[in-house]
């Protein structure tokens, strides 16, 4: 038997993304085992975990899970802070942790160890093929962030990937994540930009709630010729954007977009099993799974430094498409998805229609571990 | 050793006291008496510093106390109870009477010595319980008692302060018959044994014939007589002002 | 809105006259205060003009006609010697082997007594004999373990305390129990069950309390401990009720406003009504009982007329330890 | 004093500190960002000031139920954000039943859409409010501490009862289709939306002023915080008086709460919770118990709030507490507190 | 013994054999239970049985409410974890860490004293919540310096660290197969006693704190300030000085769970949650009596990790009935402890610990 920890917050204001991240693994792991949940002829257990968002708590289950679980590898968490405070746990245990689907870029950055693994995507990634997305040469663009180090990481990459499109970057306002009140800001954005030439776009980069997109978009931008861009979100979120139609970005995942047969299976079993589609988390989840198993196979045991060195630079087949563990930090390469809205009356949230894929090679994602 | 100069206080509109002068002596016990609402309580209040007054000073042994806080005149000596019961109702009878002795004894900033471990504040506090006559009753909390033990309580807590000016108001306010005498005649010890100088409100009258040695007269806030009790009792003022048929003449 | 509004200052004390000018300097504090008492001018007290009962209605007072003098109420004649007493009428309130705990501790163990309809009945006792924990029980704020409460025919003592009060039964607590974040006049308001109250009520009670009118608008926690006394026989006596219980009315009210209390409490017999009071000062207990409760450790030691008590001195020390003096 | 320890702490850090510190420095630098004509700044400056003040509106419409128990009852309710949470999921599920009238172009049907979730809001909250009242509050009048303790207790089983009911995920709600967009008069823009807070909280206040001036039941109550028996040996039905505020308080938590959705666009358990720090410093800066102080309290802070977000985004997040520590330092009971009568 | 304990028992059989069980296993516990999990919770409980104890001297004891203590404990952590960044691995860091944290909670202890305690306990109970928040936000802010909301990691003395090895303990047979001893010290184990000693110790002052003088005087202001103030107690002096004394021990116990977890950020130090959860231990054991913050910490701690699996296979077996698995399902366990919350806070106000003393 070989068992695999899910360590993630089950419990508390993620417990919607932990749900789908939870669901996506179980599915990866039954995808790529071809419903047997046995690889290299031993069954597969996952034992979960609930950090309660609680860094330290995520600390001593994931101890926990290597040290008395006995768990070959771990699978999580979904929040930023939790990850960080688990990686040396993974160092000092010297066993794997992949983690799915926190963003902060430090951890396969400055943080990172060997024992580190991501399939998620980190900021940069977003930020990155947002930049790709949207630039293009006179293109003027103004960024509204959360003051803090999310958001903060998110616009100097996205800055830097602006500079080879030809587009500037003119103003960035950041605000306290718990802002509820976006006037201020809007004043200040439009003032900068009202009479600038060509395209005017504002980009949006926001987590969790309390998204100002549909905010500042009662404020009539289009006055002073200002277009909203953001990037994708969870089902729930982009029935907000249907306010929004034609409007541009990059996203992650939506259901619709990707065309290969592992989509295909995800799509039609989670209709089937759920009544819903997959979502941005759910589709996380099951890259990781699938991940897990090639990685088990092709290392053909639960040995760490085999399974290391199986899982650097290998490519495996997603809900995403094609992914590959970059060898130097371990962050997983992957596709993203450049998206104009669409709103169907029929379907609860806007539809976001695929512009262009933006593939791994088109996303120039630094180094930086 | 007491002093009041030209003490006024006002609230809004309204001249409580009303450029109080007097002088209290050592082993003197002054009865203050006037009409509700002469003001009474609220020189006790200004005395003590629970109130702070609008204009004229307080004195003791010579030192302008009118700007120190209550808690630090107590620490000087000024010991003052209450008209309405004051007490730590969810205390022990014998805690409450504790924490005032420690207080007397400046020992409340302690922070590593044991409460308990204190042998003469415990024997301190027996003493007093049993000179007010509760010991019976030192295990219940202050909130269970009733009215009159509360009363009395609330003299036995100005007790073990050990101060050098007493001052009661209306100690004996709600106390039977038979109970009221233990109190007086401690009060009445003080002065006499201890050279105390104590500052009586009292609005019954068998108390302060017994017990005066000089009254005080207020009304609206003015000091209006001040004198030996028998010729202040006769004073016309005091007979209509206050006295009126005299049903509480017992 | 009505909370927001700073309460009315009192207004400068009409009641206090120019003052002489001799008046205005102190006692030499040089001269020995016991030789010679330091006579200053009396000023008498004025007649506060009368303000509105509403609490919410805003006129300032000197929108009222002036009251009469404060003599008023000493003009009830009371003479020194309690009249004898009356026939006792038809019993309006009766307890029978009522049994209270507080908590862990058994209070009164069988209390049973009368109080019969348009006289005033006393309850005697040393200091925490129960007296107190009675007029609770009667009132429903503690709870008779057994026995029975009847008033006016109806078994009460299941009631809970609003409908005791609704019955007619006014309540002045021995805390006195003043809202001391309202104004007088609210507390005064509260205690009437219409939102007007007749202007003669109002004025009766402004001629024995005088200083009600004084701080009408004040917050009540101000008052001075009489004043609040004065409030917490007012707000019980503003309205007719059938049955007073009054807990020490006495303690702390000066002697000429204890006689006022006295008269009043005559007034309010003669009005019909009846009372079951505690008192500790037995001259005023003497001069107002027509009947008497004594009580000791949660029992009832004796009861009867009070011309009886009043003149046994043995009787007295029996019952209440000591004799309080006999009538000539 | 607050607000200057941290622009030092700011200034200290590299690279922010800069633009601070000249913006500080240089008043006339502050909305001139680029050139532009003096109507421009000035109808930024219009723009702030009424999206200010309905936010104000907005804020008081939740606190107001809050001052009214605090300050008839002198119960602190703690557990008032989940009243303003469960109003704001019962209006959503409301709205999301009506979808059709959301999404009708028509003025009335979309008000009857809102008004219906109101409604629907408030009776809910209200009947909450009614079994709190009786469950949790009631022991406890007069006890600070333990009203607290367990208004936080409550606090957290009603959350918790939210996510037994409604799960776990943030549901998303987008506005009734008249109620989009803003109107636009020359560079002033103010969203539609804000003016209906705006009517609301307006109707809110009056109606509140004329019940606690022409009924005795703000006198009952508040007798009967102090002394509740013996407000009952004067003859009233004290708890039902009680039960009555609480419950008109609590419906007031679900009615800011369904207008607090709408205008965020999204509910989630806690929200009520995350708000409840702005309300409490509202209720405070206007005097505990003051409905008038909390309405003047709510529209301050609305316009505080905008006004330095838009001078200097970094000091937003401290000017709330800045405006606190000088409104207390100025009357340290509030701005319009009650005068409580002495103590001993 | 009773010296060491000055006085104060548990009282109460039931509370004194359950504190005494504690105890032992807490002492024990690195070679008495298995594996890395049992050894993390036994040293969260000894960090939080101080922390909740702290708590307990203002609230229980002074009866005032704060919601910044979580902010103190927090000032103590970052204290370590900034030292142990910036001047290198080592004990000294450990110990400058600890002062400065210590310190620093104690001026801004004194500030918001000095400030808000003059005025109504309400304020300061909203005070600090504002105030707390604010502090919340700046950390996350800074993340320059404070890592914002990812927190930050750090290396410890390696002597304190699984891979040091202070020798075994000597084993002893005690008749047949029965062996005690024998394990390997790992300085994991030595970092265990450091911070079982330091809350041991913590906790003795703390008794000594409140059966002292000053613990009766500030009894007394809780029940009636007015009165204490007029029999010569400053009250607001009085205060003052138990909110910093509080917030220094809460400082401290926060250095040592970050001695602990070489990890601090926002969400293990700083959290409203936390907040809430010491509030829960203190109100449920027992509030005004320290033993109560030890079994409420235990209780707390234990129900967060256990209490949900016991749960989950409740609901399981009520799998059919409406509405029931869902209020079973094992992430609604915080429904049920604000439950208990509730209940204790009016059934038994003083608390399991008065509970079970009361059945003396
Ligand atoms: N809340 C309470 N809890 C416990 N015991 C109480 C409580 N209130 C009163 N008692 C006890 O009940 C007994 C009777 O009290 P009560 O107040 O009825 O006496 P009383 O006759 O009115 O005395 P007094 O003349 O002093 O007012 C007293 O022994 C008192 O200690
Ligand atoms: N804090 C205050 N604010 C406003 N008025 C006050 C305040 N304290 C006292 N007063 C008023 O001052 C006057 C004097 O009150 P004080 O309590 O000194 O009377 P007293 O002589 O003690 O009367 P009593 O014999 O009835 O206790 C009263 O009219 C009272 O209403
Ligand atoms: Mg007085
Ligand atoms: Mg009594």
């Amino acid at each position: 038997e070989i068992r695999i920890a899910h360590v993630y917050g089950k419990t508390g204001p993620l417990e919607a993304y932990a749900a789908q991240s939870h669901t996506g693994l179980m599915m990866g792991l039954e995808y790529a085992t071809g419903g047997t949940m046995t690889v290299n002829g031993e069954t597969l257990v996952v034992i979960e975990k609930d950090t309660q968002l609680d860094p330290a708590r995520g600390r001593a289950l994931l101890e926990e899970a290597y040290g008395d679980d006995g768990a070959a590898l771990a699978v999580g968490p979904v929040s930023s802070g939790v990850a960080l405070a688990m990686l040396p746990v993974a160092e000092e245990y010297e066993r794997l942790l992949i983690v799915e689907p926190a963003v902060a870029d430090s951890i396969t950055g400055t943080n990172w160890n060997r024992y580190v693994f991501r399939t998620g995507r980190n900021s940069s990634q977003d930020a990155i093929a947002n930049a790709v997305a949207l630039g293009a040469p006179g293109v003027k663009i103004a960024t509204l962030a959360q003051d803090y180090a999310f958001g903060r990481d998110g616009v100097a990459a996205f800055r830097e990937a602006l500079v080879g499109t030809g587009a500037e970057l003119v103003h960035e306002e950041y605000v306290p994540s718990d802002t509820t009140d976006f006037t201020a800001a809007a004043e200040r954005i439009f003032t900068t930009m009202k009479d600038m030439e060509g395209d005017k776009k504002l980009f949006l980069i926001w987590a969790g709630a309390g998204n100002p997109m549909s905010k500042i978009n009662a404020m009539e931008p289009d006055r002073f010729g200002v277009e909203i861009a953001t990037g994708g979100n969870i089902l729930a979120a982009l029935a907000a954007y249907k306010e929004l139609p034609g409007m541009e970005g990059a996203t992650y995942y939506y259901h619709d977009i990707p065309d290969n047969p592992v989509n295909d299976w995800l799509v039609a079993e989670h209709q089937a099993r759920f009544g819903t589609p997959p979502d941005f988390f759910t589709a996380g989840g099951m890259a990781a799974g699938i991940a897990v198993v090639e990685a088990l196979r092709k290392a053909g045991s639960t040995d760490t430094e085999a399974l290391i060195a199986a899982m650097e630079g290998m490519e495996w087949q997603t809900p995403k498409g094609t992914m590959r563990f970059r060898p130097e930090d371990h962050q997983a390469l992957q596709s993203m998805y450049h998206f104009r809205i669409r709103v169907d009356p029929a379907v609860d949230w806007a539809i976001p229609e695929l512009v262009r894929e933006l593939g791994i090679d088109d996303l120039p994602i630094p180094l930086r571990n | 050793m007491l002093e009041t100069r030209d003490l006024s206080v006002r609230f809004g509109g309204h001249l409580a006291v009303d450029a109080v002068s007097c002088r209290f002596r050592p082993g003197e016990l002054t009865a203050i008496v006037g009409p509700n609402g002469a003001g009474k309580t609220t020189c006790f209040n200004l005395i003590s510093g629970q109130v702070a007054p609008t204009s004229g000073r307080v004195l003791l042994e010579g030192a302008d106390i009118t700007r120190l806080s209550p808690a630090a005149r107590t620490r000087r000596g000024i010991g003052r109870g209450f008209q309405q019961t004051n007490l730590f109702p969810g205390l022990g009878v014998a805690e409450n009477i504790r924490l005032a002795v420690q207080a007397s004894r400046r020992k409340g900033g302690a922070l590593l010595r044991l409460a308990a471990a204190d042998r003469t504040t415990a024997r301190a506090t027996t003493d007093i319980l049993e000179r007010v006559q509760m010991a019976h009753l030192s295990k219940r909390l202050a909130a269970e008692l009733a009215h009159g033990d509360q009363r009395k309580l609330e003299v036995a807590m100005l007790m073990a302060l050990e101060p050098n000016v007493y001052m009661f108001d209306e100690p004996t306010a709600g106390m039977s018959a038979e109970e009221a005498p233990v109190v007086l005649s401690l009060i009445d010890s003080l002065r006499r044994d201890g050279g105390k100088c104590v500052l009586l409100v009292e609005h019954k009258l068998d108390v302060i014939r017994a017990l005066a040695d000089r009254i005080i007269v207020l009304h609206n806030g003015r000091l209006v007589a001040d004198g030996a009790p028998a010729r202040v009792m006769e004073m016309d003022i005091v007979q209509d002002a206050y006295l009126g048929q005299g049903l509480a003449n017992v | 809105m009505p909370g927001d509004a700073a309460p009315l200052e009192p207004l400068p004390d009409a009641t206090a006259g120019p003052v002489p000018a001799e008046a205005s300097h102190s006692p030499d504090p040089g001269s020995d205060p016991r030789t010679e008492p330091l006579i200053l001018t009396p000023d008498f007290t004025a007649p506060p003009p009368r303000p509105s009962l509403d609490p919410l209605d805003d006129r300032t007072r000197a929108d009222f006609p002036a009251a009469g003098p404060i003599g008023a109420a000493a003009a009830v004649p009371h003479p020194a010697v309690p009249p004898a007493p009356r026939p006792a009428g038809p019993v309006l309130l009766s307890l029978e082997g009522v049994r209270t705990d507080i908590g862990r501790y058994h209070i009164l163990g069988d209390v049973g007594f009368d109080v019969p309809t348009g006289a005033v009945t006393m309850l005697l006792g040393r200091n925490g004999v129960g007296k107190t924990t009675t007029l609770r029980t009667i009132m429903g704020l503690w709870r008779a373990r057994s026995g029975e409460i009847r008033f006016a025919g109806n078994r009460i003592e299941r009631w809970p305390t609003h409908r005791i009060a609704r019955a007619g039964v006014g309540y002045v607590p021995e805390s006195m129990a003043i809202f001391g974040d309202l104004t007088v006049a609210e507390n005064v308001a509260l205690g009437s069950v219409s939102k007007r109250v007749p202007t003669d009520r109002l004025d009766w009670l402004f001629s024995l309390f005088p200083p009600l009118a004084t701080f009408w608008r004040a917050p009540a926690g101000n008052l001075s401990g009489g004043q609040k006394q004065m409030l917490a026989l007012a707000r019980a006596l503003v309205q007719k009720r059938r049955l007073y219980l009054i807990d020490e009315p006495t303690k702390g009210l000066a002697p000429t406003v204890v006689d006022t209390v006295v008269a009043a409490l005559r007034d309010l017999k003669l009005q019909g009504a009846t009372v079951l009071m505690v008192e500790q000062n037995f001259a005023v207990a003497r001069a107002l009982g027509d009947r008497c409760v004594v009580m000791d450790d949660g029992r009832v030691t004796w009861s009867g007329v009070m011309a009886d008590l009043a003149q046994d001195a043995a009787l007295q020390t029996r019952l209440m330890g000591l004799s309080l003096g006999v009538d000539a | 004093m607050l607000a200057g320890l941290l622009a030092m702490t700011v200034q200290a850090m590299p690279g922010e500190g800069e633009t601070l510190a000249a913006l500080l420095a240089d008043p006339g630098l502050w909305p001139l960002r680029a050139p532009a004509a003096l109507e421009a700044v000035l109808a930024s400056w219009v723009t702030l000031t009424l999206a200010g003040l309905a936010m104000g509106m907005m804020v008081f419409l939740m606190a107001s139920g809050l001052t009214l128990i605090f300050g008839l009852m002198d119960v602190i309710n703690f557990g008032h954000g989940a009243f303003v949470s469960l109003g704001a999921f019962v209006g959503v599920s409301v709205l999301a039943a009506l979808a059709g009238w959301m999404a009708a172009p028509s003025l009335p049907l979309n008000l009857a859409a809102v008004g219906a979730a109101v409604l629907a809001a408030m009776a809910v909250t209200g009947a909450a409010g009614y079994a709190f009242e009786r469950v949790i509050v009631r022991p406890v009048y007069g006890a600070h501490l333990k009203q607290i303790l367990v208004t936080v207790g409550g606090l957290i089983i009603a959350e918790q009862l939210i996510y037994v009911i409604w799960g776990p995920a943030e549901i998303y709600i987008s506005r009734p289709e008249m109620l989009k967009g803003a109107m636009v008069f020359g560079g002033v823009a103010l969203e539609t939306y804000r003016l209906l807070a705006v009517a609301v909280g307006l109707a809110v206040f009056a109606v509140m002023g004329a019940v606690l001036r022409l009924t005795r039941i703000g006198l009952i109550v508040r007798a009967g915080v102090q002394d509740g028996e013996m407000v009952e040996a004067l003859g009233y039905r004290l708890r039902r008086v009680f039960i009555g505020v609480f419950v008109t308080g609590s419906a007031l938590a679900g009615l800011g709460g369904v207008l607090w959705a709408l205008y965020q666009e999204v509910v989630t358990a806690h929200m009520g919770a995350d708000l409840m720090v702005l309300v409490f410093v509202v209720v405070i800066i206007g005097g505990l118990g003051s409905v008038t102080g909390c309405f003047l309290g709510a529209l301050m802070i609305g316009l505080v709030q905008n006004y330095t977000a838009f001078v200097e985004p970094k000091l937003a997040l401290v000017s709330t507490i800045a405006v606190l520590v000088l409104v207390l330092m100025w009357r340290p009971t509030g701005m319009l507190a009650r005068d409580r009568g002495r103590q001993s | 013994m009773i010296r060491l304990l000055s006085g104060d028992g548990p009282g109460g059989r039931l509370v004194s054999i359950a504190v005494l069980a504690i105890f032992l296993s807490l002492a024990f516990a690195p070679f008495v239970f298995e594996g890395t999990r049992a050894l993390d919770t036994a040293a969260r409980i000894c960090v939080l049985i101080v922390l909740a104890a702290s708590f307990d001297l203002l609230l229980g004891y002074a009866g005032i409410v704060s919601f910044a203590h979580t902010m103190f404990f927090g000032l103590g952590a970052y204290g370590v974890a900034l030292s142990s960044l910036h001047m290198g691995r080592g004990f000294e860091a450990l110990a400058a860490g600890t002062a400065a944290g210590a310190g620093a909670a104690a001026v801004l202890a004194l500030v918001i004293g000095l400030f808000s305690l003059r005025v109504r306990a309400i304020f300061f109970a909203m005070i600090t919540l504002a105030v707390a928040s604010a502090v919340a936000v700046l950390v996350s802010q800074l993340s320059q310096i404070t890592g914002g909301e990812d927190g930050l990691t750090y290396r410890i003395p390696r002597a304190l660290t699984a891979a040091a090895d202070h020798g075994t303990v000597p084993a002893f047979a005690i008749g047949g197969d029965l062996v005690l001893g024998g394990q390997r010290i790992t300085g994991k184990i030595a970092n265990y006693y450091l911070v079982f000693g330091g809350a041991l110790l913590l906790f003795l002052l703390m008794l000594r704190l409140v059966n002292s003088p000053f613990g009766r005087v500030l009894q007394a202001i809780r029940e009636n300030d007015y009165r204490a103030e007029s029999i010569g107690y400053s009250v607001v002096r009085y205060r003052i000085a138990i909110s910093v004394i509080s917030a220094v021990i809460a400082a401290l116990a926060g250095s040592l769970f970050a001695i602990w977890l070489r990890y601090v950020g926002p969400d293990t130090t700083l959290s409203f949650e936390l907040m809430i959860d010491i509030l829960l231990m203190v109100v449920i054991g027992g509030m005004g009596t320290l033993w109560g913050a030890v079994i409420g910490a235990v209780l707390l701690v234990l129900a967060q990790s256990y209490l949900r699996d016991v749960m989950g296979s409740a609901a399981e077996r009520m799998a059919d009935l409406p509405l029931l698995p869902q209020l079973l399902d094992p992430d609604r366990w915080l429904l049920w402890l604000g439950l208990l919350f509730v209940l204790s806070v009016y059934f038994f106000p003083s608390g399991i610990v008065g509970r079970l003393r009361g059945r003396r």
